[in-house]
């Protein structure tokens, strides 16, 4: 990732006519969208394919033997083997479409977690979101799964030393961690966690949600076992996340949702499953949606994930260049490797006070625990702002950011 | 309002903030509560003495955003000396300036852009959970 | 009902311009959507509504301090309080969004389900959808839960002396039953279900996938426990679906999935839920869906379910006057009360024969098991053809289904 | 094509649907195998006699669509005579008909529109499948 830190600047602001929202206005004032991480803006592809599909062509889908339903099973399952290039995964039977990461996460935790044993543990590390915690903290209360936290250091990256620490038992069935930290922008070297996993006989899932908006994914190098994603941050429509996992691992792992569609054959007495991927995709799934995260992942691609790189490293040293000249500022994190992610602090000033008076400048962040409350526990603070940064940020909005938060530190002090 | 265009951040509101009049605890309180708001961390703990039926005493430990801040502070003055019987009153004024669209009472009135931010109406309140359950310990209800 | 049953006329032809999709052209033939029940297809105030958010003002919802924010948090939670509305339950905080139908049932399966004891039992009918089915069988096969099932009559109605026999111990803890059948088009007397259960001790679950999009639901009136539904039948987006209960039980209930926004605070020991509903709604939910499920409730608000109720029963005499003339045509079933859902079968003409040539002529129709192969099994069929009605659905169309099955007839003997 | 437009349903697919010539089962048969699809109910069994490397009959009953009952029926014929050793190449001519678009081979051409039916493709394919478990039941693979 060297060279990206290297001074090849791509600047995509032409890019940003292709986001109808950001020509809106917010109290007055431009619309300057700090907020992507938790949800990014639709570009008109993903905008127009699903209208598109609701004037055009649109029925339900696998079962109908009418037009309608032929040319929408098509276009949905087309995208399933776009997902799978996307990741580079072996087959697009791999790749199981769900509501979100989180219920991408929580089927794993299910069907996975249904194969482990009694004493077995999961690893998790101390900078999760929510959604890679609380699903694992109910399989340890449901099966008597040990959960383990895998240390960070003071800088935000993973504790190598740490992690080595609780897999040395052989206890550990699964590793599951962020591949980007949603508060501190922590990339982690996910192939050396794999490696690591693998050596101690353990399965790894990778939680994508913040990593695939800012980097290519590649399961096979990566040397994942699970990968799973989210829609509405990769440009896409709400409503549609992503599981990929190893087809010898969703064989085994029993069914998480039952209902129409997952099933091979039913009687009153018992139910044959469906193959995967279709046995986890419970109920007419989120067929419009399924097909605006086509359209955003084409999108994606014609940007491509090197000049998206570029641009948000020029944009990410921009602002770690020019946050600190506001005065009493602090900057959370310094890992090694950082996506398009800056959380802060103002002394004197609290995080939501922040945002909210960043806001009557036009300037969305978020503001509060980022659903990390343990990590913010380990970083000693209550809440952090954050601002967040997509393909459509530009330099000028960073300091846009910079010159509000400096007049309202002088509210403060 | 302010040069940064928000009318909730106004010269007492960000005053009462920064310095607070009725930070601290209670001498020899007769209850005391706490209110937590998870989302941000936000801390109040509220102690108060009360003496046949009168407030003489009500102060504040707040962790929190200066409309937490200013919230527990001018709730803190506004209840100083008041019967114990007016408390249900207050809190219900209160109540009223942050949810509903114009108001007619006038204490309060700087947290009035509240009815259309919910988002930060919690820390508004904050205070005033910790004094129902300041008052709770007390045998005392304030919601009525 | 009887009212319906009179021959006052509502015509809605008008209404099929707000549906762009209808003037589709298949195999160069006008498109004519019998496959409603399926899926229905979504009028403009629904594509425009997703799409305007999308343009205008979208962003991640709930915790968010800045304006994008909390104007879509706004608009979300508005919709929740006009599914309450539509269903006049008590509380907009009964209100759970989900993925689909399949997921709510699920959700109860899995939560209401964890109340349940060993040896308790849930009673299904034989007609459900599988949806309806499976959650419970894999129910019954955790945690020994016994599964029975209610038989329906020949005529296709619920029988229910035979329900009466088997809450008849007070060993049931549920029952779930469809409100409406997706195959013979039944409406069941839910309010007669409900307190048959409610007298045996049982609680009552009603799937109104299909009866939500024909009938007026109160679920006060109905005295139901628990009602879901699912967007994408009521010409709403796909990607979302309702559940409502009562408080008390959802109270009561444990979550179904983990992550953020469902918890009130959480540590790496243990996690505290978040109030209903939110509880039970892990992870960003289906934003832009909700929101077009709000456009979708307005625009059948607008038209008003007494008109739809009363043009659906007209083009279900139409249909069950016309049908009878294609030779060797038999309707499944005769139910005392039918939503527009007509299932049929033809000597000497497989179902799967007869869709693929509709087809042809641009007619839409499903065929097969309609998830439903236990149901299937009862009636002795191993499939049927299935006509769906929706408002915008007219008498022509069902005439050009006539003539087109009498030709495809020919064809075959 | 017939006048219902589609161009699967030409006279040969009818004539062989409505009077199969290869229905029943085989005499002393050497294999039975079936096909079933749960989407549809279909169902098809294939019997067949094997003497010395050559079949000397294969017969099917088949409770299926028009497609099915055709398919089933012109399997049969084409490998009713044929060497053992035959049927993998005839099995992949079949499979390169409905899944290739512009296939050159001109055996079971009339099943070509599937290429473009996906949905009806398994009920063309169900015959061969009870096929390879006819011929699997003797030891013989038919996909390599
Ligand atoms: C009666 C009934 N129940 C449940 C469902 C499942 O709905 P969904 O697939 O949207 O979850 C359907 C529709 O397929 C249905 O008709
Ligand atoms: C790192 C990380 N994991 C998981 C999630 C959950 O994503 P979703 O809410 O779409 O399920 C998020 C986003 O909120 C995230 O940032």
């Amino acid at each position: 990732m060297d060279d990206l830190m290297a001074p090849v600047r791509v600047d995509l602001s032409a890019r940003r006519g292709d986001f109808p929202i950001l020509s809106e206005k917010v109290h007055g004032r431009d619309l300057v969208f700090l907020d992507s991480a938790a949800s990014a803006q639709k570009p008109l592809p993903v905008i127009d394919a699903m209208a598109d599909a609701m004037r055009h062509q649109y029925a339900n889908i696998h079962r109908g033997l009418h037009w309608m339903s032929e040319r929408t099973t098509d276009a949905y399952e087309a995208v399933r083997s776009q997902v799978a290039a996307l990741l580079n995964a072996p087959s697009q039977d791999e790749i199981v479409f769900t509501h979100n990461s989180t219920e991408a996460i929580n089927l794993v935790a299910h069907s996975f977690g249904a194969l482990l044993k009694p004493g077995q543990a999961v690893v998790i590390s101390e900078m999760e979101h929510h959604a890679n915690l609380v699903p694992w903290q109910m399989l340890r209360d449901r099966a008597g799964i040990e959960l383990r936290i895998a240390p960070i250091t003071d800088a935000g990256d993973l504790d190598f030393d740490g992690l080595a620490r609780v897999l040395s038992d052989g206890q550990v069935g699964l590793v599951a961690i962020t591949h980007m930290s949603n508060v501190l922008g922590t990339v982690v070297d996910a192939r050396r966690v794999a490696d690591m996993a693998h050596a101690a006989g353990a399965r790894v899932l990778f939680d994508g949600s913040q990593s695939i908006v800012h980097r290519a994914i590649d399961v096979v190098a990566l040397d994942a076992d699970f990968f799973v994603f989210t829609g509405h941050k990769l440009y896409g429509p709400s409503g549609v996340g992503v599981l990929w996992g190893r087809m010898a691992l969703l064989d085994a792992m029993p069914p998480f949702m039952g209902g129409g569609d997952m099933i091979s054959s039913v009687s009153f007495e018992q139910a044959t499953w469906a193959r995967v991927p279709h046995k986890f995709e419970a109920g007419t799934p989120a067929i419009l949606e399924v097909i605006g995260l086509g359209a955003a992942i084409s999108y994606v691609e014609s940007i491509g994930y090197d000049a998206i790189a570029r641009h948000e490293a020029d944009l990410v040293a921009h602002a770690l260049r020019r946050l600190p000249e506001v005065p009493g500022l602090e900057i959370v994190g310094a890992p090694v490797e950082r996506g398009g992610v800056i959380s802060f602090t103002m002394a004197d000033v609290h995080p939501h006070d922040i945002a909210t008076l960043l806001d009557r400048s036009g300037v969305a962040v978020r503001a509060g625990h980022h659903c990390a409350e343990p990590l913010m526990r380990r970083l000693g603070l209550t809440a952090t702002a954050r601002a967040s940064f997509a393909l459509y940020t530009t330099r000028a909005e960073i300091d846009v950011l910079v010159d509000s938060l400096t007049r309202i530190r002088t509210l403060f002090v | 309002m302010n040069d940064l265009g928000h009318d909730l951040y106004h010269q007492t509101l960000m005053a009462r903030s920064r310095a607070p009049r009725f930070a601290g605890v209670a001498d020899a309180a007769t209850g005391v509560g706490e209110g937590r708001n998870p989302m941000c961390g936000d801390r109040v703990r509220v102690s108060l003495r009360c003496v046949e039926g009168r407030l003489t005493e009500v102060r504040h430990e707040t962790r929190g955003c200066a409309i937490c801040q200013a919230s527990a502070d001018l709730m803190a003055e506004a209840l100083s000396g008041a019967a114990r019987d007016d408390v249900a009153a207050l809190t219900s004024e209160f109540e009223e300036v942050v949810t509903v669209e114009g108001a007619t009472t006038v204490r309060f009135m700087m947290f009035r852009p509240l009815v259309r931010q919910k988002s930060r109406r919690r820390c508004a309140t904050l205070p005033w959970s910790a004094l129902a359950e300041a008052l709770a310990e007390q045998g005392v209800k304030t919601d009525g």
